[in-house]
Formats: structure tokens, sequence, C-alpha cells
């Protein structure tokens, strides 16, 4: 198990250089010049140089990288252009209200879309079937940024609940919690569904059955075990997507996380955070997907990292 | 692949002439309410999609700036927004536009992607894994952020939010065809085919693809969905579709300032935007259900 | 909408909750985020104003833009515009303790004119040669050529305290040590900062508040509902469109102010058909700029009549193109253009400038020409205006743009838009406007001290510009703030500025 | 009957097994350096339990995969180590015939495309009509008529599928047929058509069987001489009547008293192996057999025992029978 | 010889698109205390439907019982509510399936699939239950049963995991097992062990078994008593000695006749032409009319009656006196 993890780590390795390789490149294939935004609009043509030399955005784009790619390996993840400050700093501000939305996103639509799909599996195609499956396909169907808007319009300014944004109190999680959670909750439902609909078929279900086990055993003891294994690989799969895919949802409700920050970062062009950010969402993908995969071989005895 | 499941289904009757593949298809598909509620929907949009010019009460694009902003009324069923167009001649106007840009990018996605899956699944080894990385790679980009990279290399418009569109839909079709690949690889006729000394090229194209292809259908119809919101998201950046232009995206988020003030101008593209990737969502699971009952992923 | 007696669930952030006198906080929400709190390296209206809560400069703005005395007492200017003199206030000190005298104005000129700290404030003191220590209240300005806008460039200076200047760059920073109303507290990069009523402020006690947050909370959506829930106590820039949700409301006022803000767009001059004039005559009246105000601004601007806003030094009104579809079509056809052409508008992707641009696109396809909206990220859009080296090399046709002149001074707003020295990449001349006797009244203008001329010149340039039509001159803004009732003192100066010195809670 | 099609002298396959990334490598050892002819016109049978590498065999005599060691020779040439492309020249005289007729035919191609394909690929210069005859011809010999010619396989029986997949295997007129356990999934009644055609067919094309089946009844019928495997061994080789009136093999023996009879008046004493069949990425040292067998003594645990000719055709490999 | 269970006129059909398709035509038989009756025919026959409507055990699936009676020791198993029912299952009538590989929740392990039905039907506290799975376990010859116990179902082997469901479904000491084809999946060697294996226990118990496969052979070698069935009716019954030395319905002779034998030495064998008849598109008369060699004019038309002479019964013309007679035979007879 631990060789196999640390295996899998070091393997890791080459990934993220690829990864680091392709950010580079691709972010500064970008149209767009930091120097010249940092210069600001007034600024002349000297001005931009000097800004672009102390940037060190003169050099030839390869040793820019190695250069990039140094401070990387010593753990340097350099400085914002935008605003001077540590890479590491800024980064390291955001990224725990960030990591505690996803969680609380993940968490409900973990929740209630097993339920519903396991409602929705029982009942197959009856109306709570119907129902349910409504609702939750209903989550993927909406544009984020529209469900927090109308959030806000209805829990903050109409009934005034919860505050329209910022990251303090717990009250100032859910309605972005809920915009964002709302996909993967259809997605885990879906499957959630399906797979216990399938699960139900399986011959061991009617040997269960043989065996005088009532309705209730047979889900919950037996069939429900064997399709949270594929309803976790999903869940995980939206978990790694989730970090990044907060940039909208952070918008809305102006959360001070990591989704905002990239934005912000990647309208000026602040190669350095964008770079750092890209690379922690790679990161944490290919760490989720290890998870999953521990997490797997616990659900599933037929797999074994011994 | 349908077809091996009910193999103890299968009696000879040869004589008596059963209804069509597509009959059978069609007849247990009308079972589906959800999805054949979600089908004539889908059919009904790109009826309106090639007869919308037609057929709007106003002309989607003319400005009327004595009735901006009108709440819905017996002239304006779904009202008017901020340069007093007609809501609901810019959303039938709008179906074009939103239907084909995301129809077109999820089959351009698609058809790269299939491309890309078939080959790593049926080929294996390095070039499997050289794909397969490939796609993690992508995949560990957030897929807004390579939006805007793209969009801002090639330019703001349409086109070019077809292309990252496509791009984001790439990895993950060549991840379900891969899959579905490697499963209809280890089938038997499959072998058969080898047996016979038919080629690389022709096993993958006439025996595998066609076995992966329901698989391609259902993926595709709800990532039709998928890529709707896609482009509104672009637009809520900024970098969607003409702004001008009736794309439901677009609508939505030029009219998100009114929400407070004129909130008909943000419902009925919202509306549309939703019952619209409803009904491929719920098309597309109705279809699973049929086509590819263990699809994973 | 209307009664929002409710308080989010954000107790105690709110000037409402707090009753107690002493205790009183308020939040000020605002679009965007502060890049920097270095006095001396802010460039955005946004990080100025939050750095000028906490910093004073020699001179500073009035409401009204004019410039009034700060930690100068009085100033004098010799007759050759070459020597500034400034009188110091004593008393004064730094919140640090530190006295403030003409050693720390020395301390900060050496920061800010070090090539090594690569500061920005080094261009609003490019003209300046040398700083002398007259006595310990006195020093004075040695310019190396006239500059008109000297004085006001002295208000974008702040003072920092010499002590955090030795500490560096990087602790000035996060440190801000000023001579300002309030002082630093904490800024939590992208959230929030937060100062704190300088209880020793020299001018005695100018302010009730105890503490004020700056919120950055970019979607309007949000920002108004914060000033609803009552999250927020002062809104900035509120957003036109949401300004008739607050008639009738007896908890928040919307603020009206003039900017110096001009919105127009540039048409490239250099390019064909844009090089005739008539052309851009013809663009100017076929928009109907009445109708601008009221669909795009929700009637909440006045006609750009000049090439600045009324706010700005040395303006001078001028007769606006009036909307007449016959006329603008006549000229086409005189210039040749009778069935019109085809034309893109660029503009970066904010919604008010979406708008905008698709405003300009339907009035102009009333005179045939067909307008493509081309809405570009803003990092995009910088490169696409300001890499062509050469007049030939640009490709933008028509962009839709705003200016503000940063200190409210004449040269800021003609110099790099109108002199040819400044086509791009050397400044904002994006209009190509090629004129040699424009470009000599900006050097003459500056090479004078005496303020009647400098006034006839922009005059004549004003009126000369306008008629030259580089531009379709839109609107100038006005400054909508939302502000809850029990909140005074709080107001948007005409650059944009939010200004909290004399913030007073009831 | 006479000179040898196809012979394979000590072929092996391992294959080799992925398990976790630090683990000692292991491997399948489906097929363990096995030696047999086939002579042109007989009918080969290969049994053995689940699992002992006879569909490994057969793949390897046709090509599907390579071999790991050992010479395969077809006609007198040796083909293991010819390139993927050269094999196809020979494939066209090697064809199979697979075990699940469900599943070997492609679900969406019509059984007219299904029959014509191998054509398509050999023989190019054929035009369409000529096809057309030839498939149809084969076709009313296997007893499908030409009335289905354009339906697709999951309209068929079982029966009527195993035909097809016949009728496949035949058209390119191959010398040799390798039918991988093809009547395993039909029902009795379904069982004995198939096999009387194959056996008709055989007759009509002077065709070569390697017949694989785990049905000893099956194959007695079928074949000229039989195989046994074990645990990718091959135990005994020998022509049917010797190995089903005087097997030597121990394990033969069990099989054969393992098969219930239809006689219930006969009340039989079966030979109950004891155990189960070891896993093949970890077979048994010396006899791999020895875990199981009633006789089994120390030698069998250590050393492997040699093929034995027991007489001109009795190959065995056992040392109860050593020389 | 006790009764222990009869089956009474059976009727079940499967919900399709064009209604209610039955798939089991009305069938009777009883099953006695110690005796193993077999039930043999092809692929589709009704073999399964049949052992799952005596069980009840159509959840999930569109099968249901339309008409019929089961009588287990006298009682209708079909008037039974849900819940009465549950506890017979595994309790008093228990189930095999064909295939073990896939009858074993593969995520659970052995030992708590084991202890399910005794905690369940025996009322044992969980200790004492684990020790009791341990004994049944021995009891069909598995060696380590205690390790076996925290060990997985594909750790197995089919066979064992064979051995494990019969220990699994004769741990509550039932009065009747039903086998649904038990060795269809296996190797011929284990096939004998658990044909062994299973006489061994229904001698030591005086189980009754139902025991249902399609291999002639495995009948001759364990059943008391068959029953043939064709297109889900009963076509012949008779006891196991009986019906090898005298198959009277032509299906059953042809069955017999295809097999390949050991030592026969024929070129050709026997084939029943043609292929069972899809349930939805019976034909008239005698569903195996069509395929039969002795088919007469009544055939195509007629369904005949199950006729038993002797306590052998067979469902064919060429059997029916009175139809002999005066050609005009009508009415069933239940057997
Ligand atoms: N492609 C493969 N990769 C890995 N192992 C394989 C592969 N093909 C076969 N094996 C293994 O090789 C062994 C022999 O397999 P093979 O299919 O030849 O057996 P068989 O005798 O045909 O069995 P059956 O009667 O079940 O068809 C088995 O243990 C099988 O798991
Ligand atoms: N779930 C089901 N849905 C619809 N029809 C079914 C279902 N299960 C069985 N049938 C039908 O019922 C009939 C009898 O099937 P059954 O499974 O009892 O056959 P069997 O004799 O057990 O065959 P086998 O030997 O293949 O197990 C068949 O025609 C089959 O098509
Ligand atoms: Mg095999
Ligand atoms: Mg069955």
């Amino acid at each position: 198990m631990w060789q196999y993890l640390v295996k899998r780590i070091i393997s890791l390795i080459p990934l993220l250089l690829v990864v680091s390789f392709v950010v580079f490149m691709f972010i500064h294939i970008i149209p767009g010049d930091p120097a010249r935004l940092l210069a600001g609009k007034e600024a002349t043509v000297e001005e931009v140089e000097m800004a672009r030399q102390s940037l060190g955005l003169d050099k030839p784009l390869y040793e820019q990288y190695f250069v990039y790619l140094k401070g990387l390996l010593s753990g340097d993840l350099g400085y914002s252009i935008k605003s001077g400050a540590p890479v590491s700093k800024l980064i390291g501000d955001r990224i725990l209200p960030t990591l505690g939305l996803t969680f609380l996103s993940i968490l409900w639509a973990l929740i209630v879309g097993i339920l519903l799909g396991i409602i929705s599996a029982v009942f197959r195609n009856r109306w709570p079937d119907h129902l349910g499956m409504f609702t939750a396909v209903s989550g993927i169907s909406l544009p984020n940024f529209w469900v927090g808007l109308v959030l806000i319009q209805l829990f903050s300014v109409q009934l005034g609940i919860f505050p329209t944004g910022g990251a303090d109190g717990w009250k100032s999680y859910i309605m972005p919690s809920f915009a964002l959670g709302a996909g993967i909750m259809a997605m885990i439902a879906r499957f959630t569904r399906s797979s216990l609909v399938d699960s139900m078929k399986q011959d061991y279900i009617r040997m269960g059955r043989a065996k005088g086990l009532g309705s209730g055993s047979i889900v919950f003891g037996h069939a429900l075990k064997n399709s949270l294994i594929p309803v976790v690989t999903v869940a995980g799969l939206q978990f790694g997507f989730l970090l990044g895919g907060s940039v909208v949802v952070e918008t809305v409700f102006s959360f001070p996380g990591l989704g905002t920050l990239l934005i912000d970062s990647i309208q000026f062009r602040d190669y350095p955070v964008v770079q750092a950010e890209i690379l922690l969402f790679a990161v944490q993908f290919i760490l989720v997907n290890l998870l999953i995969d521990i997490v797997y071989s616990f659900l599933n005895p037929k797999i074994r990292y011994e | 692949m349908s077809s091996l499941q009910s193999k103890s289904m299968e009696v000879e009757q040869i004589k008596i002439k059963e209804p069509g593949r597509f009959q059978q298809f069609w007849r247990s598909f009308h079972r589906k309410k959800p999805a054949v509620i979600s089908f004539y929907f889908v059919l009904l949009l790109f009826v309106i999609m090639i007869i919308g010019p037609f057929i709007t009460p106003y002309d989607a694009a003319e400005p009327d700036y004595n009735s901006l902003l009108e709440t819905p009324s017996l002239t304006h069923f779904f009202g008017t927004d901020e340069y007093g167009r007609d809501i609901l001649s810019r959303i039938i106007a709008g179906a074009k536009i939103s239907l084909s840009v995301s129809v077109s990018a999820v089959s351009l996605g698609a058809i790269i992607g299939t491309m890309l899956g078939l080959i790593s699944g049926f080929i294996g080894k390095w070039v499997d894994k050289l794909i397969m990385r490939g796609c993690d790679v992508l995949f560990a980009f957030p897929d807004l952020i390579l939006a805007i990279g793209i969009v801002a290399i090639l330019g703001p418009g349409l086109k070019n939010v077809v292309i990252a569109v496509a791009f984001f839909s790439i990895p993950s079709f060549a991840r379900i065809v891969r899959g579905a690949t490697l499963e209809v690889k280890e089938m038997l006729f499959v072998e058969a085919a080898e047996s016979i000394g038919a080629g690389r090229m022709r096993i993958m194209l006439k025996h595998i693809f066609p076995e992966t292809l329901p698989t391609i259908i259902v993926y595709f119809t709800m990532n039709v969905g998928t890529a709707i919101l896609a482009a509104a998201s672009l637009s809520f950046l900024g970098l969607g579709a003409e702004p001008s232009s009736p794309d439901w995206g677009a609508m939505l988020s030029v009219s998100r300032d009114y929400i407070g003030t004129a909130f008909h101008l943000v419902f009925f593209p919202g509306l549309i935007i939703f019952l619209t990737v409803l009904a491929f969502n719920l098309l597309g699971d109705g279809l699973r259900e049929m086509l590819d009952p263990k699809m994973k992923d | 909408s209307g009664d929002n007696d409710s308080n989010a669930g954000n107790e105690g952030k709110s000037a409402k909750s707090s009753e107690e006198a002493g205790d009183k906080e308020i939040t000020i929400a605002i679009d965007q985020n502060f890049i920097t709190l270095d006095p001396h390296n802010a460039g955005d209206t946004v990080s100025i104003f939050g750095i000028r809560s906490m910093y004073e400069g020699l001179v500073s703005f009035d409401e009204n833009m004019e410039i009034i005395p700060a930690l100068a007492e009085s100033y004098e200017i010799s007759d050759d515009a070459l020597t500034y003199t400034f009188k110091l206030r004593e008393d004064v000190t730094f919140h640090d303790g530190e006295p403030f005298n003409a050693e720390a104005v020395k301390v900060n000129f050496d920061r800010i004119m070090d090539d090594a700290n690569n500061l920005s404030a080094k261009r609003s003191l490019q003209f300046v040669d040398s700083l002398e220590v007259i006595n310990d209240n006195e020093v004075a300005f040695k310019l190396n050529e006239p500059f008109s806008a000297m004085i006001n460039k002295f208000a974008m200076v702040p003072m920092i305290s010499p002590k955090a200047i030795e500490e560096g760059t990087k602790y000035v920073e996060g440190n801000p040590v000023g001579t300002g109303t309030f002082k630093f507290v904490e800024w939590k990069q992208g959230t929030i900062l937060e100062v704190e009523k300088n209880e020793d402020y020299w001018g005695g006690d100018q302010t009730n508040v105890a503490k004020v947050i700056f919120s950055p909370v970019p979607e309007n959506g949000s920002r108004v509902a914060m000033l609803k829930t009552g999250e927020a106590d002062f809104v900035y820039p509120m957003p036109q469109q949401n300004v008739k949700e607050f008639e009738n409301s007896d908890d928040v006022t919307i603020d009206e102010s003039p900017s110096t803000i001009a919105r127009y767009v540039s048409i490239n001059t250099f390019k064909d058909p844009y090089s005739d004039l008539k052309v851009r005559q013809a663009m100017n009246h076929a928009v109907d700029k009445e109708a601008y105000l009221q669909v795009v601004k929700d009637g909440f601007g006045h006609v750009l009549d000049s090439t600045m806003s009324s706010e700005t030094q040395y303006y001078s009104k001028q007769e606006p193109y009036e909307f007449d579809i016959e006329k603008a079509k006549a000229l086409l056809k005189e210039a040749g253009y009778e069935d019109g052409f085809e034309a893109e508008i660029w503009g970066n992707t904010s919604s008010e400038t979406i708008k905008g641009m698709e405003f300009i696109k339907q009035q102009l396809a009333q005179v045939n020409i067909d307008v493509t909206i081309k809405s570009m990220e803003e990092g995009t859009l910088s490169d696409e205006i300001y890499t062509p080296e050469k007049p030939e090399d640009a490709k933008v046709q028509m962009w839709y743009v705003s200016w503000s002149p940063s200190s409210g001074d004449a040269d800021g707003a003609t110099r790099g838009l109108f002199s040819s020295e400044y086509f791009p990449p050397n400044g904002a001349n994006t209009a190509y406007f090629d004129n040699d006797q424009v470009t000599n009244w900006i050097k003459e203008a500056n090479a004078t001290a005496d303020t009647k001329k400098q006034e006839e010149i922009y005059t004549d340039l004003q009126r000369t510009v306008y008629s030259e039509a580089p531009w379709i001159f839109l609107a100038t803004d006005i400054n909508l703030a939302g502000r809850s009732n029990n909140l005074e003192g709080v107001y948007v100066a005409p650059d944009g500025s939010v200004n909290i010195s004399k913030a007073q809670v009831k | 009957m006479g000179d040898i099609l196809i012979e394979a002298t000590n072929i092996k396959k391992h294959f080799p097994l992925k398990r976790g990334w630090f683990e000692e490598k292991r491997a399948v050892r489906a097929v363990d350096g096995i030696s047999f002819q086939i002579k042109k016109g007989e009918t080969f049978g290969l049994v053995g339990e689940s699992g002992c590498g006879k569909s490994t065999t057969g793949r390897l005599l046709n090509g599907l995969i390579p071999v790991d060691s050992g010479e395969i020779t077809f006609k007198g040439k040796d083909l293991s180590k010819l390139s993927r492309k050269e094999w196809k020249k020979y494939r066209q005289k090697m064809q199979m015939v697979f075990q699940d007729p469900f599943a070997s035919l492609s679900p969406r191609m019509k059984i007219k495309d299904i029959l014509k394909e191998p054509l398509d690929i050999h023989f190019k210069q054929m035009n369409s009509k000529e096809k057309d005859t030839l498939v149809m011809n084969l076709l009313e010999k296997c007893g499908i008529s030409e009335f289905h010619l354009n339906k697709y396989p999951h309209e068929f029986s079982g029966g009527q599928r195993q035909r097809i997949g016949i009728a496949r295997a035949l058209i390119l007129q191959p010398d040799l047929i390798i039918a991988d356990e093809p009547v395993s999934a039909l029902d009795v009644s379904i069982q004995s058509q198939i096999l009387n055609l194959m056996k008709d067919l055989q007759k009509e094309f002077d065709l070569t069987y390697l017949f694989i089946s785990h049905d000893l009844s099956v194959v007695e019928h079928i074949s000229d001489r039989v195989g046994v495997m074990y645990l990718g061994d091959l135990v005994e080789v020998a022509t049917k009547e010797k190995i089903f009136t005087d097997p030597k093999h121990p394990y033969t023996q069990a099989l054969l008293s393992s098969i219930p009879q239809m006689d219930p008046t006969v009340k039989r004493e079966p030979i109950i192996l004891s155990g189960e069949i070891p896993s093949a990425d970890n077979p048994p040292t010396g006899c791999k057999f020895h875990t199981r067998c009633p006789f089994a003594t120390d030698e069998c645990k250590q050393k492997v025992p040699d093929k034995q000719n027991i007489d001109d055709d009795q190959m065995v490999a056992c040392h109860l029978y050593k020389s | 010889m006790t009764e222990l269970l009869r089956v009474k006129n059976l009727r079940t059909g499967f919900r399709t698109e064009n209604g209610l398709l039955p798939v089991i035509h009305g069938i009777s038989f009883h099953v006695n205390q110690g005796e193993i009756v077999g039930v043999v025919g092809e692929s589709g026959s009704g073999k399964s439907v049949t052992s799952l409507s005596i069980m009840r055990l159509f959840h999930d699936t569109p099968g249901e019982i339309m008409d019929g009676e089961v009588l287990y020791k006298g009682e209708n198993l079909f008037d039974l509510t849900e819940k009465r029912m549950k506890q017979y299952r595994g309790n008093e009538i228990s189930m095999i399936f064909q295939e073990p590989m896939t009858s074993l929740n593969p995520v659970l392990k052995i030992g708590k699939q084991m202890r399910e039905t005794i905690e369940l039907h025996l009322n044992m506290p969980k200790k004492e239950a684990h020790q009791y799975a341990i004994k049944t376990l021995k009891s069909v010859g598995i060696p380590r049963a205690e390790d076996l116990m925290d060990e997985y179902p594909h750790q197995l082997s089919g066979g064992m995991r064979q051995r494990v469901i019969i220990a699994m479904q004769i741990s509550c000491n039932p009065s009747l097992l039903i086998a649904d084809e038990p060795t269809t999946a296996l190797d011929v060697t284990i096939q004998a062990q658990i044909l062994n294996l299973m006489k061994e226990i229904q001698v030591k118990t005086n189980m009754g078994i139902l025991f249902i496969t399609h291999d002639l052979g495995v009948v001759a070698e364990i059943c008391d008593r068959v029953i043939v069935m064709y297109a889900g009716k009963i076509v012949e019954e008779a006891t196991v000695e009986e019906l090898f030395a005298q198959p009277k319905h032509p299906y059953t002779k042809g069955l017999i006749e295809s097999v390949p034998k050991i030592g026969m030495k024929s070129e050709k064998l026997y084939s029943i032409p043609g292929t069972v008849p899809n349930p939805t598109n019976m034909p008239k008369g005698c569903k195996f009319a069509p395929r039969c060699e002795h088919a007469m004019a009544i055939c195509h038309k007629k369904e005949p009656a199950l006729m038993t002479v002797n306590h052998h019964a067979t469902r064919c013309w060429l059997y029916d006196e009175e139809m002999m007679k005066d050609k005009q035979g009508e009415g069933m007879t239940n057997g």
C-alpha cells in the first residue's frame, strides 16, 4: 500500500513537469502584456520596457521557463506581477475558503445525490423516480451564475437570510456551495440511480431474496455498496473539477477564493500567479484521482494494493 | 451491445416479419415519458431554429426606444429588453445561434475525441499512455481558463467559442470512447475479424466504432446541454457570442444587471436555457437507458 | 423591492447595527480589488483612493478637483514656472509617531526618483529635476521644463513615514504608514482593506467612524444587493440600471456627482474610410446622444460637448453634433459612402461597454454602416491596441473607451490623446489624430506658467479637435454611489475616487 | 490422411500479470510447452477443463497471438517468425469458429457483409457478383437460406448463427478450421445439428479440424485423435479409441469417469478428484497434476514427467509409465 | 412418502409491450420428501421461470404469476403475504442458482453472507451464528472454513463458491431445495464433486430436491423422477429408469438420441430439426409439432393433454388411446 502510494506519487513528477511546461507556454502565448498593464495606460514605451526588464520578461522564453522551473523546484513560486506579493501568500490566503467551499459543495451533493438516486432506483419508472431525476437533472441544467444571482436576490435581498457574498461565517458559504454543488448533486444522483438499478439486476440480489432478506437489507445491505463504487469515481472526478470550476460562482458571490484570484490574475496576465494556480489545480486533480483509487480499493475487495 | 445482452430471450422465429430494429427502438423509447417529451421539445427547437426568422413577432434586432424594459404583456409576451427589443422574438431568433454553437462545438469535440479514444483504446501501449496523459493535462486545466486562453489567442467570436467549447469536450469524449473501445475490443467478434485477416483500420472502423456509437450518441446528447451552459458561462465572462446577437447566453449575461429591476429580462433567457439543457439531459438519460445501460463516467 | 430592514446575518458589520458611538463601523463596497497599497506605485483609481484614506500629499483635491493645501500650508510658483516652493505644516506626525518635516519629504522624493525602485510615481514627477530643503519646514522643487499640470501632480504623491521607507519596499506594500484620518489595520489580498480612525489626526476630529472596511465586489448585482441588505453602507459604483430600485427607499440615497470620465469611440483617422473628415462627422451625426444617455447610461450622464469632461481643467463647451440622420447620410454620400461600409468596433468585456457598443452598432446601422462588435478581454485588447509599432500596422478601427485624466488636469486630458507624438505604443492616441497645430499647442501650454494663456490655448485646442471629430463624442459620466442614509461625508470625487476622510455616522 | 498439415513443437505462451507496481512479475502459464501434429484431413480433438489453455492453443496456431517460444509449421513452413503482414496470407488457409455464436458476429453488420468481409480482404480482385454467388452457395450448404442475407445477427437463433460462423470460416476455402468449442453454447438438439454439419462439410471440402471442447462425449464423436490438456500441458495424446478405451494418464481416467452417463441403471463409482484446479499463475511444481492425483508419489511433486510415447500413437506424460 | 410440494396449474408470464405474455402454460407436478425430481428441457423452455415462480422471486423483473397454486406442505404459497413468504425463503425452501461466480455479493465477506441467513431465520446472535456458519461450511467439505469466513468471493474458485452457496442454503435445514442448474457452469471433475455432495446431503437430511438441468446425463445420475419441459409445458413425466428405458414423447426421444455417447460409434447423430418456438409466436396445436417427425394433422390443430399411464405421463397424440379410437379427445387433465 505505502509502496504503491510512493510509486504513484513519484510517477506524478513527469506529469507535473509537463503540466508546468504546458501552462507556462500556454499563458505566455495568450496575447496580452503584463508589462504594459503594469505600467498603465499613460505609460511610454520606455516605461513599459523598463517594467518588462524588471519582470524578467525580456529574456527568451526558454530561459524564463528554466528560471521559473528552478524556482519551482526550490519551492519558490515567485512574486505576483500585479501586486508584488509572494504568490505563495496570495494562494495561501485563498486556498482555505475555496477548499471549504468545495468540501461543503461535495458534501451536500453527495448526501442529497445519493438519497435521490436511491429513491429513484427503488421506485424506478414511477413518479418518485421521475420527480427525483427531474430535480437532479435540473441541477445541471441551469447556468450556475444564474442560480447564484437568483439566490442572492431571493435569500439575501428579499429574505435577508444569507449574506450576499464574502467568506466570513458559515452563512456566507451556504449559497455558493448550493450553486456549485447542484451540478455534482445531479451527476451523483444519476449515477447512484443507474448503478443501483444495475446492481439490483445482479444474480446475488436474487440470491439474497432467495435467502429471505427483506427489501431494506437488499438495497442497503447488498446493492448499495456495490453501486457506490462508480459513484465514488464520479464524485471524485467532480471534486477534481470543482476547484477549477468555481471561477464563475466565486465571481458572482465575490467569494475570496482561488477562482476569483485566477480570473483577476489571468486578466492581468499575472503569469506567476496563473502558473502556480493551474499547477495547484493539476496537483489536486491528480491527488484526488489517487484518493479515488484508494477509496476504490477499500470499497472493491477485488482490487488490492498489497 | 443491446442485442448481445438479450441472449436468453433470443429464440428463433424468422418467418414472421418482426418489427424492424428502429421500430422496436422507437416503441420502447416511447415508454420513457420524460425522454419522449424532451425529444419533441428538442425537435421543436430545431424547427424553430430553421423557421425562426419567419415567425418572430418583431424584428429581433430592432430597438424601440419608446418601449424600454416593458414587462410581459399581450403585445410583448415576454416583455422587452433594455433597448425595447421584443424578448420572445430574440429568444426565437437566438435558437439558431445557441443550438448551432453547442451542436457544432460538441460535434467537433466528439469527432476528435472519438478518434483519439478509438486509437488510444485499440492500439494501447504507449499511444494510449500518451493520449491519456494528454487528456489528464487537459483535464487538469480548468475548463474556463482553457476557454479564456483559446478565445484570447484566437480572438472573440462565435467560431472561436465553438473551438473553445469543443476543446474541453475532447478529453471526456476520448476517455469515454476509450473505455467503450477497451470493452468492445475484448469481444469475440473482434477476434473473429482478426482471424479472417482484417487489418487494424478495418477492425477499428467497421467493427469497433459502430459498437461504441450508442455510447457516443448518448454522451453527445448530454454534452450539448453542457455546451450550452459553457457557452453561457463564456458570455458571462464577456467572451461569448457577439453581445448584440440574440444568443441566449449573451442575453442572459448582458441582462443580468437587471435582475433586481426587470426580472423578466433574466428570467426568460434563463428559462429557455434551462428547458433546453434539461431536455437534452433527459433525452440523453432516456437514450442511455436504452442504448448503453452501463455507461460509466 | 423596498423594505430592507433586515441585516442579512452580518451582525456588527453595518453602521445600522452598531448603535454605540465610538464603535461605529462602515463597509464600503467597490467594484475592484486593490492592487497595491504602495502610494508611490499605485496607478488604478481603486488603489489610489484606498491609499488616500491613510495617506496625504503636500496638496490635495477637494470635491471639485480643485487643489487645496494639505501637508503643505501653502505653496508658491516662480514666474518661470520652474520652481515650486512649499511651506510645510508643523506638528504633523505619521501614524507611527515619526514627525513630518522637510527631511521626510526628501526621503520620499529620493525613494521615488531612485530608478532601482521603478515606481510609477516617478511619472508624476518626471519634470522635476531636484529637491531643495530650504529649512525644516520649507522645500523647493526645481523643474527642468515648465509643466502646466505640475501642481496637480503633487497631489498624486502621498508622503510615507521615513521609518517605513527605511524598512524597504516590501514593508511599505504591506504596512501603510501615512498621516491621514485613518490608519491601516489589515489588508487581505482580494478580500478586504480595513482601516481605523487616526485619533491623533493633525486636523482634529474629522470623523466619528471608528473603522472602515473596503470590500471589493466586482459583480454589480451583488454589490447592489449588499446595499439593500445593509451589508454595505456605501456602494460605488452604483450601476445606473439599479438606481430606480432605490427611488422610494427610506434607507438609501443615491448620490450623483460630476465625473471627469469622458466616454467616446475613438476612430482610427489613419485608416480609410475614417481618414475622411466627412465620414467621421457623419458618424457623429448618426449617433443620438440623448438616446445613448437614456439607453446605455439610464439617464445618468451628460452629452460630451467637448474633448473632455466639464470637470476637467480649462474645459470649454462646444456645440455638439446634433443627431441628424439625413445630414449624416448626406455627408457619407459626399464622401462616396452612400451605401455605407463595414466597420468594426472594439471594446472590453464589461457589460456596460458591451451595451454601449451594441448601441453604436444600432445607431450606425441607420446610415448603413455595418458594425461588428468585438469585445475582447482586457489583456488581449491592450495588446491589440498598443503593440502596433506604426500607425499603418494598427488594426483598430473604432475603440469604445473612456478616459479620465488622473489628476483632472487639461494636459492629462489632451497630450496622450491628441498629440501626434503619442501614437501607440507611446501613448493613447488611438485615433492616430495627427495635427501639427494641436501637437504644438500642447507643448506651448506646458511651457508657460501663465494660466490665462494656458486657458486660451486649451480653448482653441478643444474647438479644433472637436471639429476634426477624431472620436464619436458620446457622454460624460455622472458618478453614482449608493449611500445608506445614516452615513454622511463620504463622497465620490470627479476622478472616481471615494473620499471617506470626513465620514460621519448618525 | 497422411501428410502433416500443421505441427506445433514445444510452443509456449505466458501472459504477464499486472498487479501492484513493486510486486515481482508473475505470469499465467496458459500454454507451457506443448507439441502435437495434425494430419491432413483428420480431426484433432483438444479437451481439458476450463482455463487449461485450449483456446490459447487455438489462437496461437491461428497467429492471433504470437508464441513466446516454440515452433509452428504449417505445410512445412515455419510460421512462428512471420510478421503480422505475412500471417495474413497464411491465415486465409486457417480459419476459426468460435464458441459463442452470439458474440462472434459483429452485431451491426448484415449477414451478407459479414460473409463478404473475408473476400473483401483477401480477394480484392473479385467483383461483387462473384462474391454474392460464393456467399449464397456457401450459406445454402450451411443450411441458411438466401432469404436471410440482409438480416442482422440478432435476428437469428444460436444454431443459425453458428452456421453463419462456419460459413464465414469456409468462405476463404481454408485447409484447417480451428473450432474453439463450437457447440458448447448450444442446446443438445442444436448441438447435434452443428456436429453433423461439420462432419458433412469436412467430407465435402476435405477439411482438417482442430476441435476444441471440454465435452468428452462430443470430442469422442467427432475426433480421430485426441489431446488432453491440464494446466497448460498436454498430458496425453492418442487416437480416439485408445483415449476412450484405454486411457493412461490418471487425469484422463478421472475425466472420463466424471462424465455422467445417461443410463440410470448403471451405478458407477466415478473417480472423484479431490481439490480444485490450481491457478495457472502459480502451478504446482513437478507434475502439475500431482495435487489432485490419486497416485501421486514424491517424485511427482519434484520432477516434471517426460513425454513418453507408449506406442506410435499414444503419448503420455506421467511418471507411472516410465519405460 | 409425504408430499412436500405440489404445483397446480401454474401459469406465469412476462409483461411486455403487448401485454402479459405467458411463458409457463399451466404446469402441475409434485415433489415428495426425500425425493430428487429433475426438470429438463432446452434453453427457454421455462425451467427457471418455474422455479422462480415457486419462490415468488420476480422482484425487479416484469415477471408475474398469472394463475395456479403452489402448495408447500399443504399451504398455498401464493396466498401468503410477502412478509410471510420471506420467512419461507432460505428457511423452508432454499434455492441454488446456476452461476456460482455471480451469485455471491462481491463486496461482502463470505462470513457476512453466511451469517445473514442464519441470523435471520434461526435468530442466533452474531457469535453463535459465526460458529454455526463454520460448522455448516465444514459439512460441505470446505477445508479452511475459519479462514474462509473472512475472505471475499473472488478469492474462491467456482467449485468452492458453489459449495459455499450450498452451505448457505442448507444452513437453515430447509425441507425443499430448488437447484437451478447448479453444475452447468462447472467443469466435469468439479461437477462430479458437487453432485456427490448434493446426494450425500440429501441422504443425510432427507430433503426434497427440485433439480433443474438441461444435461440428461446429470439427470440420470442423480434424479429419482424426471419432468421434461418443452415451451412452457410438461411434455413427459416418469421415473428416471422408465424415462431412459422407455421415452415416449418424440421430443424426449429426440433429446436422448441427439446426445453423443461415448463408445456409440455412429457417423451421424440424431438431430431434432428447427428450434424452440418463441413465446410471442407459439404454434397452434402441439408446440412440438413443427419439429416432430411423427406429426399428424391433428397435432397442428389441437394441443394434446398430458396423459398418465402407470405413473408415466406424456403429452402426445401418439399415445392418446381415445383419439386413436374416435379422434375427438378433448379437455385437459392435470397430471
Ligand atoms: N489475453 C490474456 N491475458 C491474460 N491471461 C489470459 C489471456 N488469455 C487467456 N489467459 C489465461 O490463460 C489461461 C488459459 O486460458 P484459455 O482461454 O486458453 O483456457 P481454455 O482452456 O480455453 O478455457 P475455457 O474452457 O474456459 O475456454 C487462463 O488462466 C486465462 O485466464
Ligand atoms: N426477465 C425476463 N423478461 C422477459 N422474458 C423472460 C425473462 N426471463 C425469462 N423470460 C422468458 O421466459 C421463457 C422461459 O425462460 P427460462 O429462463 O425459464 O428458461 P430456461 O428453461 O430456464 O432456460 P435456460 O436453460 O436458458 O436457463 C423464455 O422464453 C424467456 O424468454
Ligand atoms: Mg476457451
Ligand atoms: Mg434457466
